[in-house]
């Protein structure tokens, strides 16, 4: 394969698959949300655009694309602008550093799944996932009205409570894998024969909560709890910033099932990889095991969703502070005290 | 002991995970949702729709302009007159107005009419395009079924 | 049907106490399908109220009702305001009936039992009674700026003219 | 940390102010500071409307007013009336007033849970509740022809008589509602999230709720025994055998469990009226021109609101001289500041759910 090729055309084309990848996982999720929780509820759901309503997400997309788009007088135009875009790259950035599959051998050329590898991947992860907190922020405050102001107020708290337990419990991962290079976690999960959500339950349950309210979903929805604030931070939205908001939540609910799936249970591999007569299992590509995986936590998002009534933000971030906090920094204890004595 | 129990119970979701196993059951149940323009549900036995007027097996109008229906009427919404045609013994209505917009289909006229001459229909596709469609005049009173929707729609149902 | 009948034996002895505390503020006593009604003159409705509040145990007001009485009684005040008293846990109900001339304030409920906040309102709202000592006298379902009182008898039934 | 008190205006369009009601709070961040609900937006001067009406046009007129509960509202106006002119109604007539009444309760509560479990957020419950509630508004369909606005009773009692396929309906209705509770028990009553969101929440004591005129299952959840149904029966309810659940500790929670053990008594009572049904007429004769002696009265009922009074003067007329009626949204609504005070604002909206308000009986 020729340099020009490996060099320049497959990282083009790798960012644009890493776009187009969120998009149509964003795309499945929508359409997955509305269906499984009017199932749940007993409803149907939208079934008239396309094969089983597979193409709403499109239609609403277009009607979204069309609608007049509005900047309130008073807002802070430059902030009320930036933010959905801060939501959405920073969203989309960190889908760079997930392994999506086990690297392909065309010829000589090895093509690896990632866009970037890095290190520190997992921080990085972290990183730009508390930056799309700012854009919530932004969002509420640059509306310049107080239901807005009253989500962007909520989102803060809860962001500021649910760092921590994800960072604590990211690091009993990185003391057992020993990396914090996500293709490394996996293949270590690999090579010690267990997937780390059954060496790590209480950090694998801890970081789930945790991603649930990082996500802003049901039951922690608070910052766009649409019975107390109408519609939260993005209530003065319309439009195609508002579309951009919506879809950066679906995409991010997918970057932390991927993240989920990655750390806990074995991204790519098939169950049991090690295991002779389990061996037909890799005929399926890695990329599908991972899929499946992933579809697996939406679809518990979903199901969560359509099951739970909704935290008050106090008794939120009592959770966080009396059960999660000190559950994770036990779990990192321990984890920290075997892995020295093992 | 109580109190082990509970903490586990609490310590292990146990309350959540009940109500999780409810709505994985009802995912599999039967779905309610009726799929409207395919799928129509019948109306009840009783159900008042449209107010039509009724001739009886002669083919003659039931009606008798005896105006018992305009005067219980509590929105008012009839407007009807009589006229004895010469030699006739009967009343019979040379205008019944009625008026879909400002009726709550209560039911009192049906109730007070001696013939049984107005009476409901099982129609409840009452959108009209244009105002026009909500006002019925007596031969109006008498349509049913595509007749009658395409005096409401002006035509715009298939 | 015995309840019923001690009911009345009941608020027989509440107005005689009411009668004997008041003397002749105590206009009379009349019996309706319902229970006992008592008139009273409007000056100790006050007063009257807290006695059967305090010392009676009618420790709920219902409802205030009001009336013109433009059509059926021309000649004597014009507005009858009814107070539904009820006793709990008794069970009792007991209705006291003021007469109100035009333009005559009359004074609040509201300091006895909290419940006549808006229902003095309403009747603010809809005949035009002043209720004197009433935290926030204001129209409760009309905007402020309508005119006239729509429940007294001589407000139009089909709207002004300037619409509505 | 200092926080500017600011006012919030909530609705009148809001997803969760039940309708066309406005709140204007002042907030403290998210703590409540006051509240000043502001109502009238649904004002159709029904009482005025009243004055120039027969007293048989008025019925249908009441589905108005409580529209979730509407079979309620006639039976207040019809027994007000009735009582009032003399008119004494068949056995039958009143037992299937019950059987209607108390399904209406069941589908007025029913509905209540959802709206109140989806307030908190939890959405499925309410479609739970709303597809149980809808199998009996199919019964009232079949029996009196209309879902929502029933007008399914009249002067001297009711317009129909129950059929074996009535009564058989009514039992396949009632066959599948404890299976409903049960569901709505397992995802609401157990669960820590709810019960963290509506323990210990709206507390009023029980002299302020008497005070306030707080009527209904939240005057019943303070631990208050005022039931309408055992004080002063109407329709022959001293022949069932039912008892008031109440609560003790006038909260949500409390109010939301006394709500589901009235369901679980209505469902008693309707099989007892239905097993017990006795034969003979279901309607009085009452007079088309139905004239009623000058004479005044108060009567209320049990509805699944609270106490729900009509007064009215008649001047012997077919038509009344004035009807007020006492509707229990209205009253139970001015209490809510005083459970609202210092709680935060999610509270506002479990309240105010919880209070079980109609804006068409608060603006009339």
């Amino acid at each position: 394969m020729s340099p020009f090729v490996a060099e320049l055309l497959i990282p083009v084309f790798k960012i644009l698959a890493i776009i187009v990848y969120p998009m149509v996982m964003v795309i499945v999720m929508i359409w997955l949300e509305r269906r499984v929780v009017a199932w749940i509820q007993g409803r149907i759901g939208p079934n008239r655009v396309g094969w089983q309503g597979i193409l709403q997400p499109f239609a609403d997309a277009v009607k979204l694309f069309f609608k007049e788009d509005i900047i309130q007088v008073n807002a802070d135009k430059f902030l009320f602008n930036l933010a959905p875009v801060l939501v959405m790259a920073s969203t989309l950035l960190s889908f760079c550093f997930l392994p999506l599959g086990e690297p392909i051998r065309i010829g000589t050329y090895e093509l690896k799944l990632w866009v970037a590898e890095s290190p520190v991947g997992l921080l990085l992860i972290l990183g730009l996932s508390s930056i799309s907190v700012f854009g919530v922020i932004f969002g509420g405050w640059a509306s310049n009205s107080k239901y807005p102001l009253m989500g962007a107020l909520r989102s803060v708290i809860q962001i500021l409570s649910y760092e921590i337990p994800v960072g604590l419990t990211v690091l009993s991962v990185a003391f057992v894998s020993r990396s914090m290079d996500l293709v490394e976690i996996v293949r270590r999960q690999e090579s010690s024969h267990v997937w780390y959500g059954f060496l790590l339950p209480v950090s694998f349950v801890v970081f789930w909560i945790s991603g649930i309210a990082e996500t802003n979903r049901a039951p922690f929805d608070l910052p766009e709890a649409e019975s107390e604030l109408v519609a939260g931070f993005h209530t003065e939205y319309s439009g195609f910033k508002f579309a951009f908001f919506y879809v950066a939540e679906y995409a991010h609910m997918v970057m932390i099932s991927s993240l989920l799936v990655v750390l806990f249970f074995g991204g790519w591999l098939p169950p049991f990889p090690n295991v002779k007569f389990l061996h037909f299992l890799h005929l399926l590509p890695g990329f599908i095991w991972y899929l499946i995986k992933i579809m697996f936590f939406l679809y518990c998002y979903v199901w969560i969703r359509g099951t739970f009534p909704r935290y008050r933000f106090d008794s939120l971030v009592k959770l966080v502070w009396k059960w999660l906090i000190p559950l994770s920094l036990v779990n990192l204890l321990v984890v920290a005290l075997l892995g020295s004595v093992l | 002991m109580k109190a082990i129990v509970r903490f586990l119970k609490k310590f292990f979701l146990v309350d959540l995970l009940v109500g999780l196993s409810v709505t994985l059951r009802h995912y599999f149940s039967r779905k309610v949702t009726i799929q409207y323009p395919e799928q129509v549900k019948t109306p009840g036995t009783r159900f008042r729709g449209l107010l039509r007027l009724y001739r009886d097996e002669q083919g003659e109008p039931l009606c008798i302009a005896c105006k018992a229906c305009q005067r219980i009427c509590p929105t008012g919404c009839f407007d009807i007159e009589g006229v004895k045609a010469e030699g006739a013994k009967i009343l019979r209505p040379v205008k019944f107005d009625w008026t879909l917009d400002r009726c709550t289909f209560c039911g009192l006229c049906v109730e007070v009419c001696p013939t049984a001459a107005i009476r409901f229909s099982k129609e409840f596709r009452m959108t009209s395009v244009e105002k026009a469609g909500l006002r019925f005049d007596m031969p109006g009173m008498y349509e049913e079924g595509a007749e009658l929707q395409k005096h409401l729609c002006g035509g715009c149902l298939p | 049907m015995t309840a019923v009948r001690d009911d009345d034996r009941i608020l027989q002895e509440v107005a005689d106490a009411l009668r004997a505390r008041f003397g002749d503020a105590v206009l009379g006593t009349a019996s309706a399908k319902d229970g006992l009604i008592v008139r009273l003159d409007p000056s100790v409705l006050r007063a009257a109220l807290l006695f059967l509040k305090e010392e009676q145990g009618f420790n709920a007001l219902l409802d205030i009702i009001a009336l013109d009485r433009l059509k059926t009684a021309p000649a004597g005040p014009r507005f009858e305001i009814l107070y539904q008293l009820y006793r709990f846990p008794a069970g009792q109900r007991l209705r006291l009936s003021i007469e109100a001339a035009e333009g005559r304030e009359i004074d609040s409920a509201q300091p006895v039992y909290k419940s006549a906040d808006w229902a003095e309102r309403e009747a603010y709202d809809m005949f035009g009674i002043r209720f004197a000592g009433h935290p926030d006298l204001r129209r409760i379902y009309l905007p402020d700026e309508f005119e006239g009182f729509p429940l007294r008898k001589d407000f139009p039934l089909e709207g002004t003219k300037r619409g509505l | 940390m200092a926080f500017e008190e600011i006012e919030l205006n909530m609705g009148p369009q809001h997803p969760s102010t039940h309708g066309v009601l406005r709140l204007k709070l002042r907030v403290d961040n998210e703590v409540v500071l006051g509240i000043e609900p502001v109502v009238g937006y649904l004002h159709r001067g029904m009482e005025k409307l009243w004055e120039s009406q027969t007293y048989h046009q008025i019925v249908p007129l009441t589905d108005r007013l409580d529209y979730i509960a509407s079979v309620s509202n006639n039976l207040a106006f019809v027994l007000a009336a009735e009582k009032l002119a003399g008119v004494e109604v068949p056995k039958r007539g009143q037992y299937i007033r019950v059987i209607l009444t108390e399904l209406q309760r069941l589908a007025s509560h029913l509905a209540w849970v959802g709206f109140m479990a989806n307030d908190i957020g939890a959405g499925t419950v309410l479609l739970y509740g709303f597809e149980a509630r809808e199998t009996i508004l199919d019964f009232f369909e079949d029996y009196a022809g209309a879902r929502l606005t029933v007008h399914a009773l009249r002067l001297g009692g009711v317009p129909y008589d129950l059929t074996p396929e009535n009564t058989a309906h009514i039992r396949a209705v009632l066959d599948g509602l404890p299976a409903v509770l049960k569901d709505i028990e397992r995802l609401l009553t157990g669960n820590r999230i709810w019960k963290q969101r509506t323990v210990g929440v709206g507390f009023i004591k029980a002299d302020d709720a008497l005070e306030y005129g707080l009527t209904g299952p939240a005057l019943r959840a303070a631990g208050v025994d005022w039931d309408i149904r055992k004080r002063h029966p109407y329709c022959s309810y001293e022949d069932f055998d039912f008892s008031v659940p109440l609560g003790r500790n006038s909260d949500l929670y409390d109010r939301y469990l006394v709500r589901l053990e009235e369901m679980r008594q209505s469902i008693s009572i309707v099989r007892q009226a239905l097993d017990r049904l006795p034969e003979g007429d279901f309607r009085a004769k009452v007079p088309r021109v139905f004239k009623v002696a000058p004479g005044e009265i108060f009567h209320s009922i049990e509805a699944p609101k609270g106490e729900l009074g009509f007064y009215i003067r008649s001047n012997g007329t077919d038509k009344p001289e004035r009807i007020k009626m006492k509707s229990p949204s209205f009253i139970n609504l001015q209490s809510l500041e005083l459970m609202c005070k210092g709680n935060l604002f999610a509270d506002v909206v479990a309240i105010l759910g919880s209070l079980d308000i109609v804006l068409g009986e608060i603006d009339k």
